[in-house]
């Protein structure tokens, strides 16, 4: 189509599509209205669980099969990307890149004094997460994002010592089981797939809320491992075609 | 078997293949090849044997699980409901028995995969049947994502061909925008009604339902579904996706993947808007859709040189079949539907393996350049033929036993003679495919040149080049016809649809086994067996499939009106990713507009 | 507070907006970072603390990350031409 | 005000796809793509939001009893960003073997897959 005939028909749709959810938006209930009926529920279901934070409560508790999905699409995301940016057939394998460029002295001590602070500060989020804002996906991506502090710091071999990338994909599939595992035990329990069948404990303590920081771990352990291993695909992408012009 | 475990079945189909993808994962960098394939096939095929047990449970009624051990209390319903009952179960084992062939067949298929493939392949069969078995509208687009994300890896998975990445990238993007349209129908749904259960949400309704919130959320998930379905104007990443992925994975992609689009919009329908959107705009949307999908996938299936393409547009002609089905809203339309599916997806299966052989030992799709080249494989050209004219709806084939079924339930002759239209062209199309490439009937054709014309004579073959056809590859075709031929010969299957339908259409009981309240389950007979009229139907769909065949292949001019009409229809077809978006919005749009009309 | 929330709503429109109408990719990884702090600020507001940390994580580090090492790399592949 | 909380989340998605329609450059689609996702967030944190209430996380200074805001809309907008991540990065890399097989990513020059 030409790019008139793709404007009209997408016109023609969007006109019909704001009447139809105009006319919705002034029939929903009222923004910042007091009647949330599942919230009703989650936070009752939540207390009698001892977990002080409600969302990470729905997310490893109540709806734990989302949680499930959701990491199963992750596990499938980064093992697609990295099928997907796999050298083809017509690519030499990838050479061993260098030094990836002179970086202000500066910016390399920032990266290595932030390396530890972000890996405590991700591992504190993953293990907290039922108590305080946080969780097993927020700590991965931080932990996974503080690793890569070191490729800022201008050392890509560093962060090829820090990261052999068989490891990762260990850790993910240890994450993944780890999250099948526990709903397994669930059913074993007799009391339901991903079932919290752990003693629940004592409101605001570290180990309390059954499965849950079990759970978060998990995910923590996967997340972290996937974003590293996607990070890398697309890291080594870009170094692969720089290492290719600068050996031209 | 104890109640415990009968209940942990419907999670344990989903979690399965996720531990086999995780094993594949850990064990993929050292495990030898075969030993990878045998991880996977063994998997899909525990993962069969617990859908089997499933579907042998539901026959005792639903079968229900709160995942997370939340049971609904009253004022404290908060988990997530799996709910199984027959016709998702069948639809499980479907699911897990077609990956198991599909892995079959890719033992000695692809050159060299790492196990990277097959526990992408697990991902996507665990998303598939966790959409499936899911009771709650946000696990189902959670589910919905996992097969996308999944799907979209495997579509460009031939990195090394241009068609392939470019269909990977369609059909992600048109996806992905159909799932956020989806999302926020269900979040404008949770706003009016607080709920995102399947059952909850029914209850919710009923009162509540006159509201243009509700029109427009029905709208808004239901255009998630189709996409997924590829419906008339959400389809055009089918073909696009479908014509490059790997032969395996198109078993797949045309055997479940699309059509459990069609399962979720007629789920979402019949549990929670039943009743609520009045029964003549549904039936009016449903049939529009269908009769656009199945006469736009039927013409461009016939016009196709492009193997895969061709046999990915007659998929569409077919899940326009299915919208036919679902528009009749009664039980028989469900029941004709379920087994038409079915026999679809076995035959379908077949002839993209068959493309897939080709592929790989002529290093072509390209029916054309094809021709008369495939002469010393007649096993393969019988097989062909065979599954084309099952397409067609060839009695004692599934195909034809649901496809009578379905005109039963539509109930009006011009559909009748619509539907058989359709399937005979598709099946002529496929028809025409055999015997031009293995039989060398019809003129030499003349290859023209081919700028704007998917050919598929410089597709990537998914392996070297093969001499032989290994007995794995051979078994995977085999078993697919037979299980086709199966639905229709089998007496129990065709008669076990009728309470599969029955209770699909049985709103209140569907929210009464949820909820753990009782209610008397409604009972009545239906015949669902061969009738003589369907039998005459499909011998008739046969016969002018071997004439539609010996069109394509004796007649060269089509007469001026049809070529321009055709070519404005191909280019519309443009693989360019804006326009599928504008159709997108357009598609929407017309849903609504269908649905508003009263 | 509620007034904060529209103000942050007004600018959460105007910010996608931008981002949408920013051509060239390469800065588009930019504006989409500032998107990102931006939504991050308004999920704080909306009383969301769990996903203001993931969306700052997220939504502002790794996805315009991947952005600009995308258009890195298919800058390099097509030879510099858009 | 309802309508401009939820309206702003409705124009974020439509404004995405907008984008896409309109695109010249893959990555540019993509992009576009996550900003149609991010109207949904918007459209369930609005629909979640409680005037006056606090965080869903109970502590000592915001004891249980306290007034939420709806917790399960949160829930549900984590996992769509951990989706929306997982899924542009996908589709990235897609664009990427876009680049290298056919040499361009405006898709106007992209002619393959026709009819």
């Amino acid at each position: 189509m030409t790019r008139t005939a793709r404007f009209v028909v997408f016109g023609i749709g969007t006109a019909v599509l704001v009447l139809l959810l105009g006319s919705a938006v002034f029939h929903l209930p009222a923004f910042g209205g007091t009647s949330h009926p599942y919230r009703d529920s989650t936070v009752t279901a939540a207390l009698q669980r001892r977990a002080p934070n409600v969302v990470t409560s729905i997310n490893f508790d109540q709806r734990g099969l989302d949680t499930f999905g959701e990491e199963a699409i992750l596990l499938a995301s980064v093992l697609g990307a990295i099928t997907l940016l796999r050298p083809g057939k017509d690519e030499t394998q990838r050479q061993r890149v260098p030094n990836a460029g002179r970086m202000l002295q500066g910016t390399r001590l920032a990266g290595y004094v932030l390396l530890p602070i972000s890996l405590i500060l991700g591992a504190d989020v993953v293990v907290h997460g039922h108590l305080t804002p946080g969780g097993g996906f927020q700590g991965g991506v931080v932990l996974a994002t503080g690793l890569h502090l070191s490729y800022v710091a201008g050392s890509y071999p560093a962060l090829r010592r820090l990261r052999p990338l068989r490891w990762y994909e260990y850790g993910e599939a240890i994450g993944m089981g780890g999250v099948v595992a526990l709903g397994v035990a669930g059913v074993l329990a007799g009391a339901g797939f991903l079932a919290n069948v752990l003693p629940t404990g004592t409101f605001g303590q570290l180990v309390s809320a059954g499965t849950v920081p079990l759970f978060s771990i998990a995910i923590g352990i996967e997340v972290a491992s996937g974003v590293v291993v996607l990070l890398a695909g697309f890291l080594e992408q870009d170094l692969a075609i720089a290492a290719k012009r600068g050996s031209r | 078997m104890s109640g415990t475990w009968t209940t942990a079945l419907p999670a344990l189909c989903v979690a399965t293949p996720v531990a086999g993808s995780c094993v594949l994962l850990a064990a993929g960098r050292w495990a030898p090849r075969w030993a990878v394939d045998a991880i996977a096939t063994a998997v899909t095929v525990l993962a069969a044997a617990l859908a089997t047990l499933l579907l042998v449970a539901t026959t005792n009624g639903r079968v229900v699980q709160w995942a997370g051990g939340w049971p609904p209390r009253p004022h404290l319903t908060v988990g997530i409901v799996l709910v199984a009952d027959r016709t998702n179960a069948g639809l499980a084992v479907l699911i897990f028995a077609l990956a198991t062939v599909a892995l079959l067949f890719g033992w000695r298929y692809f050159d060299s995969v790492h196990a990277h493939y097959h526990a992408l392949v697990l991902l996507f069969v665990a998303g598939m049947a966790g959409f499936a078995l899911t009771g709650d509208l946000f696990d189902m687009f959670v589910f919905f994502e996992l097969m996308g994300a999944a799907a979209y890896a495997l579509t460009g998975f031939k990195i090394e061909d241009r068609d392939s990445v470019q269909g990977g990238l369609n059909f992600g993007v048109v996806n992905s925008l159909g799932a956020y349209l989806c999302l926020t129908g269900i979040g404008l749904l949770y706003a009016h009604t607080g709920q995102l259960g399947l059952p909850q949400l029914a209850a919710a309704l009923a009162g509540h339902g006159d509201s243009p919130v509700v029109l427009a959320s029905f709208v808004l998930i239901a255009t998630g579904w189709l996409v997924k379905a590829a419906a008339v104007p959400f389809h055009f990443w089918l073909a696009d996706a479908h014509a490059v992925a790997p032969a395996p994975v198109c078993v797949l992609f045309s055997g479940v993947m699309a059509p459990l689009g069609c399962y979720g919009v007629a789920r979402v329908y019949w549990v929670v808007f039943h009743g609520v959107i009045p029964d003549s705009a549904a039936h009016r949307a449903f049939l529009v859709l269908g009769i656009a999908t199945a006469a736009v996938g039927a013409l461009l299936c016939w016009t196709q040189r492009h193997i895969k393409r061709l046999l990915a547009y007659s998929t569409i002609a077919h899940i326009g079949l299915f919208l036919i089905g679902i528009a009749a809203l009664n039980r028989l339309g469900i029941a004709g539907t379920s087994l038409y599916l079915v026999g679809h997806a076995a035959v379908k299966g077949a002839l993209f393996l068959l493309a897939g052989l080709l592929l790989s030992r002529y290093a072509s799709v390209d029916e054309l350049d094809l021709y008369g080249r495939a002469r010393d494989h007649k096993a393969a050209g019988v097989a062909f033929v065979l599954a084309a004219l099952a397409l067609a709806g060839l009695p004692p084939f599934g195909t034809a036993l649901g496809k009578s079924l379905l005109d039963d339930a539509g109930g009006s002759a011009t559909l009748t003679a619509f539907t058989l239209a359709v399937s005979a062209v598709t099946g002529g199309a496929a028809l025409r495919v055999a015997l031009r490439v293995y039989f060398g009937i019809g003129h030499r054709p003349r290859i023209e040149s081919t700028a704007d014309v998917a050919t598929g004579a410089d597709e990537e073959p998914d392996t070297a080049p093969t001499s032989r056809t290994p007995a794995t590859m051979a078994a995977a075709v085999v078993l697919l016809l037979a299980g086709g031929l199966a639905i229709g010969v089998v007496p129990g299957l065709a008669t076990a649809v009728v309470p599969a339908a029955t209770a699909f259409v049985d709103q209140a009981g569907y929210q009464a086994a949820a909820l753990a309240r009782s209610v008397a389950v409604p009972s009545r007979v239906l015949d669902t067996n061969w009738t003589v009229s369907g039998v005459l139907l499909g011998l008739l769909a046969a016969v002018f499939a071997v004439l539609v065949a010996l069109t394509g292949l004796y007649v060269r001019t089509i007469p001026v009106w049809l070529r321009s009409g055709l070519h404005v229809l191909h280019r519309m077809h443009s693989g360019h990713i804006g326009d599928y978006a504008a159709w997108l919005v357009f598609g929407a749009a017309a849903l609504a507009g269908l649905l508003a009309l009263g | 507070m509620i007034i904060l929330v529209l103000v942050l709503l007004a600018l959460v429109a105007t910010g996608g907006t931008i981002v949408v109408s920013t051509s060239d990719p390469r800065r588009q990884a930019v504006t989409l970072a500032v998107y990102g702090v931006l939504l991050s600020v308004l999920f704080l507001a909306l009383a969301a603390p769990d996903v203001a940390l993931s969306q700052v994580a997220v939504g502002s580090a790794v996805v315009p990350l991947m952005v600009l090492l995308a258009v890195r790399t298919v800058r390099s592949v097509t030879g510099g031409k858009r | 005000m309802s309508v401009f909380a939820y309206g702003t989340g409705l124009w974020l998605v439509l404004v995405g796809v907008f984008g896409v329609v309109r695109s010249r450059n893959l990555i540019h689609t993509v992009v576009c793509v996550a900003v149609a996702q991010s109207g949904t967030y918007v459209v369930l944190l609005a629909v979640g939001y409680q005037r006056g209430a606090v965080a869903p996380i109970f502590s000592s200074s915001s004891p249980p009893g306290t007034p939420v805001v709806d917790p399960v809309v949160q829930a549900m907008t984590l996992t769509d960003i951990v989706v929306s991540a997982t899924v542009t990065a996908l589709l990235l890399a897609l664009v990427i073997q876009v680049a290298k097989r056919h040499g361009t990513i405006v898709p106007d020059e992209l002619h393959a897959l026709r009819g």
